[in-house]
């Protein structure tokens, strides 16, 4: 299969934008758009599953390869291996969530949609590619958008929160950057950014580990570079947080993922005490702070860096159960708090208000809505059944793997923050959701529309199935 | 001690002194002035070197072209008689530090540099063909040692500098309206 | 020989065959039309643009005064290209203007004169063609005649050029004194790094410094740039930045090559300062000229970070980089000068809300914007990286980090007009404006350029199959 | 005979006394005469480096004719902008043209 | 043996009833929503029926043991190759007990509700959330896996929450609703570390291998399975955090404050939480890893042991001052929880059969039955009084006779007089506490007097107290029938000889008989009754003044001592003010803080620095020279 379709896919839906006329035609377009990437990353899985079953034993499959800048030796590079494929299927649902979402998106609803797709090309891009430059161009290519869907649409501090996230961001790249280019120029042999086989020497590795882990933490809210997160997520518009908080954040996840265990293990196992460290300070301090938040999407930012923290955790401590428990962390809260994100977008549309006092007993105006919003609470504290608690486990289980006592202690902490999940997730739940409806004008509102109920069922279902069947997934990162 | 040795003190001390005048004058015609005579000096100097050419083509574009364009000029912008302000204290006294310690920066470095350590011209070769002719010639031609090329470059130049002058200096129509 | 001449020159040649027919319409015609003139004017540039896409082969001329290769042809075509741009750009400012052929004369001479000093062969040719540049330049930043601002520049650049072509001709003559030649070639030969060679060489350095605005030499630069009428300024910071770079590298990697030690420290130093002090004073300008000024220098400051590379990728990267800074410099510029132009307003508070009635001028704004912060997928990205790719290549990383953390400043002040484009709002925003053909065929090339030229590899690998490394 | 590097000395002092001119003086027509003072001592320069050290060739005294050509193309260019810049602010100070700053 | 896999039904069919209701309930087939439901129930008790006679009768007893059946097994997740969670369902002894148990209690609930509910706006809703606390509590009991356990823990959890913030419209359900999930979830807290730790020591997830594989790592200490973490073996810790998971649950002191508040659900609710289900998983997750508890270290018996005595004693002291008649019968279960789980702490070496292991569960399974059939019994009260409240009761022996008569039952049962279910079990409890410490037997001994005590107290100020009043009311078949079939459970599930299938070792057991020591408990029980009739028989002064006369212990005890107020000191004084908030503000003020300094200083640099482009020329011209001269005197001088 010819992995680039996956990034052309949406640059020819954007195309097609530029040359739509009317509201509908542009969402159904794009709708389109997403939906083919959908059944593009459905195949792709088929495909994948297919060559391994017949025993492919090639670490990245489907590589395409094609001189760039020969000069150079850089090239346009493409391949999967089990974990991209996992991506890829989450940017692809989400997508499609955050287009059904966003149907009626205020003023310039074309350039919105455009710059949506773009945002998606580029998740595809940096989840396909092998080569480092390529990987940076597409993570790139993904910052600024963001920052004009936040500055346009937003809501709130708009400006602000942009042009933080967009610096923040840009700072984590350049330092990725910086790494990359340490690599480049002390690679084993000719100058190469291939990075499935990339081995520098450990006191290279010592060197720029920093750089580029650090770098790609940014994107997924290291502590303490997190605090875009909050800000970022908070104002922008609904399609963007869950883009954000669902695909955007994993990029650094998965950049983390691929430098520390694919490219600079040895100095990984150097770090590890550090990333554990600030790993287990983002999880523990990350929930303390939602406990005091007001607003719904600010609770969800910050459970999203005490989530996030998850993954840098499992990440630290490297042993291979909790590396594909980070995976399924990354796949299972970009579903989640995508959900979380679009049904308090569907209730900010209705209510105008985010802030959880004002809100109440909305269950029984909006049940719809209400129920996803309680799905996904159950399933950001962990529910069994519900995909959050499946990857949890599995990153528990993983960090018992090492012996240190410091590292199981910061299991216990680990573990400990999902009591405080609970607690703030049932706060916010019997305030909005539940108890009596404060205020009368409420009563009048309507239920979720067609293309939110389906955005929400598509999410929902993809935490089910995670939640109840998770050993397919599990196969499939561990191939 | 031979003549021209004298000679040579007495032109650099001319030349320098008239140019400190033209830079510290407080009249501005008069700095025009010291600026010719300046130039003239330096034109003694070329004499002295027996570059005669050289020395002329000084005294008739510089003395003769660019310091009356710039007497005109003064007319132009303002009446003569006037004093110039005096330049800011302080700023006269650090640039005259400054100044003071890049000549001296400078000429240590000159003094430092062996190659420059020569007592006299060289004549073993017999001379440079300094003749009006030969420099003519040597201008115009793209053989050897030709200098058409720059000629031709210093040509446009010209000609664009005459351009620039006479777009600048015209006066705008709405001014004479 | 005449043929070798011919086609060698032919670049120069047409520029100045231009430059006199101009002049005989000048002369011979009493009233002039605007729109066709400048129609045909634009029309010969093209041509004058395709010409000299001819197939060149490398010569030495003039006993060695005049020296072209492959690389220099492009180079040169660079500079066309750049021009017709920036012509076509203009027309909306010299509709009106009266002295309209002037102005295309001065243009070409400059244009000439940067055409022989990127192929001088020595020390002569190199000061006169930087002069014929300089001198015609001057006078057109002073083009806006009634207005203070614009005289006020012009003032300041010849007086400061004036001064820094003085302080280059004593460095020259210094030279001359060391090594008793004037030619590229036989300089080299006669290089030992000695204290006072480096002495020559600084005084030498601080005229290229000058003209491309590196600091501490660089602080004409923005009042220039702010005081000339913009066409002019565009022209300044593309293509006089862009030519002097061309020959400061060549001189750099083939002249002063026995220093190479030397120099490289002495860029990395100006670069690192360059870049701060240029985003530093970007940050907080509110006169849109007067930011892409400061961005300008920081933009040198990464140019000159790609040179202390010295090595082939660095040279390859500097011709890359600055093609794609024509483009992306052109395309704000232009937006800023059709504005300015039609309304006269040229603050970012102006463009508040700019895209609610011109969307087609913001997204050109900002894609040239997001190209000059280095945004993929503009080429701008792919410049920027291999500029800091090079620089990285003496494994010089806290140069680099520090390079690094100045992309991300820039970002900020990009973001900044972008900000006030695409959010912010004002109470009477720019109406509708409309572009004439001319300037949408300038957009139009300013987009492909930076589309294309970064996401089509070969056009580095071109440039580099020419470039040569110290 | 006098050796090369007392020529190099004057020329090197009005080249400072130039400069020093540059830097005190306010008066623009002033600034360009200092200029041109710098100029010269170049040119003395070229002209002495040629007859002591290289006479073979005349390359320095032909620089010094060009910059003669130049300086004077300069000086022209100067006077015009100066003069422009006079009608639009009565004044030939640069103290009084610092309109663009910061 | 013959094939299994239908067990698996068991749990599924109420699963099968909670998504069908749950997605169509709402709209579609709310109107014989219950029906569905509690059909499909039907099936499933049947089921577990047919597979209790089964593994008792036919296929469980190998040569002379009851050995564990492993009915099905499935990899759900695979963490390594020796770690998995699998999905399986095991029959031994216990889990074939609580199936029934379960099934039974949760059917009688299903058909309580059919009336008790009807009209109420979510009842396809409550079905739902009835049919997932089924199907948990069913998993629960049959896995075999201690992951698998915690699973179905954490939705028996869930799904509480779910039933007791039934009413989400009232803020007091709300609240107790979080208080039950949040203190579970503490607890469960101290459950899943001591599955990450027993599990990495044991290197399987899986009950029976586990227990085996950590019973060999103690008996020769050399293996590294004994590596301590202050002084304590990591086996210990993973066993202590273990119970304290199952304390949760079950609402041992000092876990139990959940407890009562979780009456805010529907009574029927409560009926199935407290009386058979979610309340003793606590007990039969200790019971399941009885022989570790037991065997690897008496220090984690007591702990045991004392738990469940003090929860026991403070539960029934507490019991006899509240006057909401469900609270009391909440704290009635948490003390016979208590009972229970003392019951399983009596263990000590050298003693075998483990008498107090299935005394435990003898208990366990008699207590469902009068415990559901009071809770109900207090559901009908309530409906036809509108009110919790002792005192606007009283005199109802007339107008819900039939109630009247389950209740009594109920009571006597509850209160240990023969022959009544609850005799036989408690009554074995003691002898087993008797055997092994006497103290806590003291404790059991006055608890259940106690226990008489307060039970009699509820039962004359509901049905005596005041003079018989009213008609009768009409009781609905589907209310009265489960109240008689659970009456018949309270009177005779005593006579089931218990222990001939139920014991630690798996080898039947003969009955031990009722000795003398039967007395002592029976006359105290007599005299709590005795004193409950002399003080709420009629109504009078009596009660103020008996309160009067122990006013300290009264307050004490009637504001639970305080064990609440303390917990909400800890959570809103502690957690929110010095740890949620501080991190909050440190996380706006000084991490992001930092991050906006370093732009502002940025700006304050360039504010700072612009004079150098003071718009002068001669300035520029400085620069130049200061930049040239710099250059010069540094790479001549300085640098090389």
């Amino acid at each position: 299969m010819n992995l680039s379709i996956l990034v052309i896919v949406p640059l020819l839906t954007v195309l097609a934008l530029l040359f739509s006329r009317g509201q509908n035609a542009i969402r159904w377009l794009s709708f389109a758009g997403v939906t083919v990437q959908l059944v593009l990353s459905f195949v792709l899985l088929a495909v994948f599953w297919k060559e391994r079953a017949a025993g492919n034993p090639v670490s990245m499959l489907f590589e395409y390869r094609h001189a760039w800048f020969s000069a150079l030796n850089i090239d346009y590079h493409v391949g999967v291996d089990g974990i991209s494929v996992a991506m890829i299927l989450l940017t692809a649902v989400i997508m499609v969530g955050a287009v059904l979402v966003s149907w009626k998106i205020g003023p310039h609803s074309r350039v919105f949609f455009i710059l949506l797709l773009l945002l998606s090309a580029g998740a595809y891009g940096f989840f396909i590619s092998l080569d480092l430059f390529t990987l940076f161009f597409f993570l790139e290519i993904s910052v600024i958008p963001k920052f004009l869907l936040i500055g346009i649409w937003g809501s709130g501090k708009k400006e602000y929160a942009a042009l933080k996230l967009a610096l923040m961001l840009m700072a984590g790249s350049a330092l990725v950057f910086i790494g990359i280019l340490g690599i480049y120029y002390n690679s084993y042999g000719p100058p190469s950014l291939y990075w499935p086989d990339i081995h520098p020497a450990v006191s290279v590795q010592r060197i720029f580990f920093p750089f580029l882990f650090v770098g790609f933490g940014i994107f997924t809210a290291l502590f303490p570079f997190h605090t875009w997160v909050p800000d970022g997520h908070s104002s922008a518009p609904t399609a963007a947080s869950m883009f954000l908080a669902g695909i955007s954040m994993k990029l650094g996840g998965y950049g983390c993922l691929r430098v520390a265990i694919y490219m600079m293990p040895a100095a990984a196992a150097e770090y590890s005490p550090y990333i554990i460290g600030l790993a287990t300070i983002a999880i523990v301090y990350g929930a303390f702070a939602t406990m005091m938040q007001k607003d719904l999407k600010y609770i969800n930012a910050y459970s999203s860096v005490s989530h996030c923290g998850f993954i840098l955790l499992a990440i630290g401590m490297g042993t291979r159960t909790a590396i594909v428990g980070a995976v399924m962390q990354m796949i299972s809260h970009g579903l989640m708090t995508a959900l979380f994100f679009a049904a308090i977008g569907m209730i900010y549309d209705r209510t105008h208000t985010r802030l959880v006092e004002k809100l109440g007993g909305l269950l029984k105006i909006m049940p719809f809505t209400a129920t996803i919003f309680v799905i996904a609470g159950l399933c950001s504290l962990g529910l069994p059944g519900l995909s959050g608690f499946v990857a949890e486990m599995t990153i528990f289980m993983g960090s018992w793997q090492r012996p240190e006592t410091a590292s199981r202690l910061a299991t216990i902490l680990a573990c400990a923050s999902i009591v405080i999940t609970a607690v703030y997730i049932l706060r916010a739940t019997g305030q909005t959701i539940m108890g009596p409806i404060k205020d009368p004008q409420y009563n009048s509102l309507t239920d979720a529309s067609w293309n939110e109920k389906l955005a929400g069922v598509l999410l929902i279902a993809g935490i089910v199935v995670i939640g109840v069947a998770p050993f397919w997934l599990n196969q499939l990162i561990n191939k | 001690m031979e003549a021209s040795v004298v000679v040579f003190y007495i032109l650099s001390a001319f030349i320098l002194v008239t140019g400190a005048l033209a830079v510290t004058s407080r009249k501005i015609f008069r700095s025009a002035i010291w600026l010719l005579f300046c130039l003239t000096g330096i034109a003694g100097l070329y004499f002295w070197l027996d570059m005669q050419f050289i020395a002329a083509v000084q005294i008739v574009v510089y003395v003769g072209g660019i310091v009356v364009l710039i007497i005109f000029s003064i007319f132009l912008t303002q009446q003569s008689g006037k004093e110039l302000p005096p330049p800011i204290r302080s700023s006269a006294v650090f640039s005259a530090l400054a100044v003071c310690a890049g000549f001296l920066l400078t000429c240590i470095l000159l003094g430092q540099y062996g190659r420059f350590r020569v007592p006299e011209p060289r004549y073993d070769y017999g001379g440079p063909d300094m003749s009006v002719s030969a420099i003519g010639t040597q201008l115009l031609s793209t053989t050897e040692h030709g200098y058409v090329l720059p000629f031709e470059v210093v040509s446009i130049l010209l000609l664009a500098a005459m351009i620039g002058c006479i777009v600048l200096a015209i006066k705008p129509k709405s001014d004479e309206k | 020989m005449w043929n070798g001449i011919i086609v060698s020159l032919r670049q120069e040649l047409m520029v100045t065959g231009i430059l006199f027919l101009l002049l005989f319409i000048k002369v011979a015609s009493t009233e002039s039309r605007p729109g066709p003139i400048l129609t045909l004017i634009n029309v010969l540039l093209t041509v004058n643009l395709v010409l000299g896409f001819f197939p060149a082969t490398g010569a030495t001329l003039f006993n060695g005064m005049f020296h072209t290769d492959g690389l220099i042809v492009l180079e040169k075509n660079i500079l066309n290209l750049g021009t017709l741009i920036v012509s076509l750009l203009a027309y909306d400012w010299l509709k009106t203007h009266r002295q309209m052929l002037e102005f295309y004369m001065l243009l070409l001479a400059t244009l000439t004169g940067f055409f022989f000093m990127i192929s001088a062969g020595n020390l002569l040719m190199f000061y006169l063609g930087l002069e014929l540049s300089t001198i015609p330049l001057t006078a057109l930043s002073g083009f806006d005649l009634e207005k203070r601002q614009s005289s006020e520049a012009a003032m300041k650049f010849i007086i400061s050029s004036a001064f820094s072509s003085a302080l280059l001709l004593f460095g020259i003559s210094l030279l001359y004194g060391a090594t008793g030649t004037l030619g590229f070639i036989e300089i080299v030969h006669h290089l030992d790094g000695s204290a006072f060679q480096l002495f020559a060489f600084i005084l030498l350095f601080s005229g290229f410094a000058f003209k491309v605005s590196a600091v501490p030499f660089h602080l004409w630069t923005a009042d220039v740039y702010e005081g000339s009428p913009v066409p002019v300024t565009a022209y300044l910071s593309v293509i006089s930045k862009g030519a002097v770079f061309f020959i400061f590298v060549q001189t750099l990697y083939t002249v002063f090559k026995p220093m190479a030690g030397d120099w490289r420290r002495i860029l990395v130093l100006i670069s690192v300062l360059t870049m701060l002090t240029g985003n530093l004073f970007a940050i907080r300008q509110n006169n849109l000229k007067r930011l892409l000024a400061f961005s300008s220098i920081v933009q040198s400051g990464f140019i000159l970070a790609g040179m202390s590379g010295s090595s082939r990728t660095g040279d390859a990267s500097v011709v890359y980089f600055i093609l794609i800074y024509i483009f992306s410099n052109l395309g704000a510029f232009g937006v800023v000068a059709l504005i300015s132009a039609q309304t006269g307003r040229e603050t970012i508070d102006d463009y508040k809300g700019l895209y609610t009635h011109n969307p087609l001028l913001s997204w050109v704004m900002a894609i040239s914007l997001f190209s000059l912060a280095g945004i993929p997928p503009t080429a701008g990205f792919f410049g920027k990286f291999f500029l800091l790719m090079a620089a990285a290549g003496r494994g010089n990383y806290v140069f680099i980090s520090i390079a690094a953390l100045n992309m991300v400043i820039s970002l900020y002040y990009y973001l900044r007009v972008i900000k006030a484009i695409f959010m912010d709002k004002q109470p009477e925003p720019i109406g509708k404006l409309k572009v004439p053909l001319l300037p949408n065929i300038a957009f139009a090339i300013c987009l492909a350029g930076i589309l294309v030229t970064g996401l089509a590899g070969w056009v580095y690998d071109y440039i580099y199959s020419l470039s040569i490394g110290v | 005979m006098i050796p090369l590097h007392y020529i190099l000395f004057v020329s090197t002092g009005l080249f400072f006394i130039g400069m020093f001119g540059l830097f005190t003086r306010r008066n623009m027509i002033t600034m360009l005469m200092s200029v041109e003072l710098i100029l010269n001592s170049v040119n003395i320069n070229f002209v002495a480096f040629n007859k002591y050290l290289y006479p073979e060739k005349l390359a320095g005294v032909f620089f010094s004719l060009f910059i003669i050509a130049i300086a004077a193309a300069e000086a022209a260019v100067a006077i015009a902008i100066i003069i422009n810049l006079y009608r639009n602010i009565r004044s030939i100070d640069v103290e009084a043209a610092d309109e663009l700053k910061f | 043996m013959p094939n299994t896999a239908y067990i698996i039904l068991i749990p599924l069919l109420p699963f099968i009833g909670f998504v069908i209701l749950g997605l169509f309930g709402r709209k579609y087939i709310r109107s014989f929503a219950g029906a569905i439901a509690t059909g499909l129930l039907l099936v499933s008790t049947a089921l577990s029926l047919w597979v209790a006679y089964w593994y008792f009768f036919v296929g469980g007893m190998v040569n002379g043991a009851y050995r564990p059946v492993t009915a099905l097994k499935l990899e759900w997740l695979s963490f390594s190759h020796d770690l998995s969670i699998d999905m399986s369902i095991i029959l031994d002894p216990i889990s074939v007990m609580m199936i029934v148990v379960v099934s039974l209690v949760s059917l009688m609930v299903h058909l309580f509700s059919l009336s008790y509910m009807k009209g109420e706006e979510r009842f396809a809703t409550y079905y739902a959330f009835l049919g997932l606390f089924t199907f948990s509590m069913l998993g629960l009991v049959v896995s075999g896996n201690i992951f698998e356990i915690y699973i179905f823990w954490e939705l028996v959890g869930c799904s509480s929450y779910l039933l007791i913030g039934y009413y989400y419209d009232r803020p007091t359900a709300v609240a107790a609703a979080k208080k039950a999930f949040i203190v579970t979830r503490f607890a469960d807290l101290g459950f899943l570390v001591g599955i990450l730790i027993l599990s990495f020591q044991a290197h399987t997830l899986d009950f029976n291998i586990l227990i085996s594989r950590l019973l060999s790592a103690v008996m020769n200490p050399s293996d590294a399975g004994l590596a301590s973490f202050w002084g304590v073996s990591l086996i210990s810790w993973g066993l202590i955090l273990v119970f304290i998971g199952g304390a949760g649950k079950s609402a041992l002191f000092p876990l139990h404050i959940w407890l009562p508040d979780a009456m805010e659900g529907p009574t029927p609710v409560s009926a199935l939480i407290h009386a058979a289900t979610m309340v003793v998983a606590g007990v039969y997750l200790v019971a399941r890893l009885y022989l570790l508890y037991a065997l690897i270290d008496p220090a984690v018996t007591q702990i045991i042991l004392y738990a469940g005595a003090i929860s026991a004693l403070l539960a029934a002291i507490i019991a006899c001052t509240q006057t909401d008649i469900k609270r009391v019968l909440a704290y009635s279960t948490m003390s016979q929880i208590g009972y229970m789980m003392f019951a399983l702490g009596t263990y000590h070496p050298g003693e075998d059969p483990a008498l107090g292991y299935t005394a435990s569960l003898f208990h366990l399974f008699t207590h469902a039955f009068f415990k559901a059939l009071l809770f109900l019994c207090a559901g009908v009260i309530i409906h036809n009084i509108h009110s919790n409240e002792m005192k606007d009761m009283g005199g109802l022996r007339k107008s819900l006779p039939l109630t009247h008569a389950c209740f009594l039952i109920a009571c006597l049962a509850i209160a240990g007089i023969p022959p009544f279910a609850g005799f036989f079990s408690k009554e074995e409890i003691l002898l087993a506490a008797w055997n092994s410490n006497k103290l806590v037997y003291g404790i059991g001994l006055f608890t259940s007097g106690l226990t008489a005590f307060y039970m009699f107290r509820l039962y004359f100020s509901v049905f005596w107290h005041k003079p018989a009043t009213g008609h009768r009311h009409r009781q609905p078949l589907v209310e009265s029938l489960p109240l008689v079939i659970l009456a018949l459970g309270a009177v005779f599930a005593g006579f089931i000889p218990f222990s001939r299938f139920v014991t630690a070792s798996g080898f039947p057991d003969k009955p031990s008989g009722i000795g003398t020591n039967a007395i002592a408990p029976v006359l105290i029980a007599a005299v709590g009754i005795g004193i409950a009739a002399w003080l709420y028989a009629k109504a009078s002064d009596r009660p103020a003044k008996a309160a009067a006369s122990l006013r300290g212990l009264y307050t004490f005890a009637y504001h639970k001592f305080y064990i609440d107020e303390l917990y909400l000191f800890i959570t809103k004084k502690i957690i929110f003010n010095c740890i949620g908030r501080p991190a909050a503000w440190i996380d706006r003020n000084i991490v992001d803080g930092f991050i906006n300094g370093v732009a502002i200083t940025t700006g304050r640099i360039s504010t700072a620095i612009k004079g150098v482009q003071s718009g002068r020329v001669q300035d520029y011209a400085w620069f130049f020279f200061i930049g040239i001269a710099g250059l010069a005197v540094l790479f001549i001088y300085i640098v090389t």
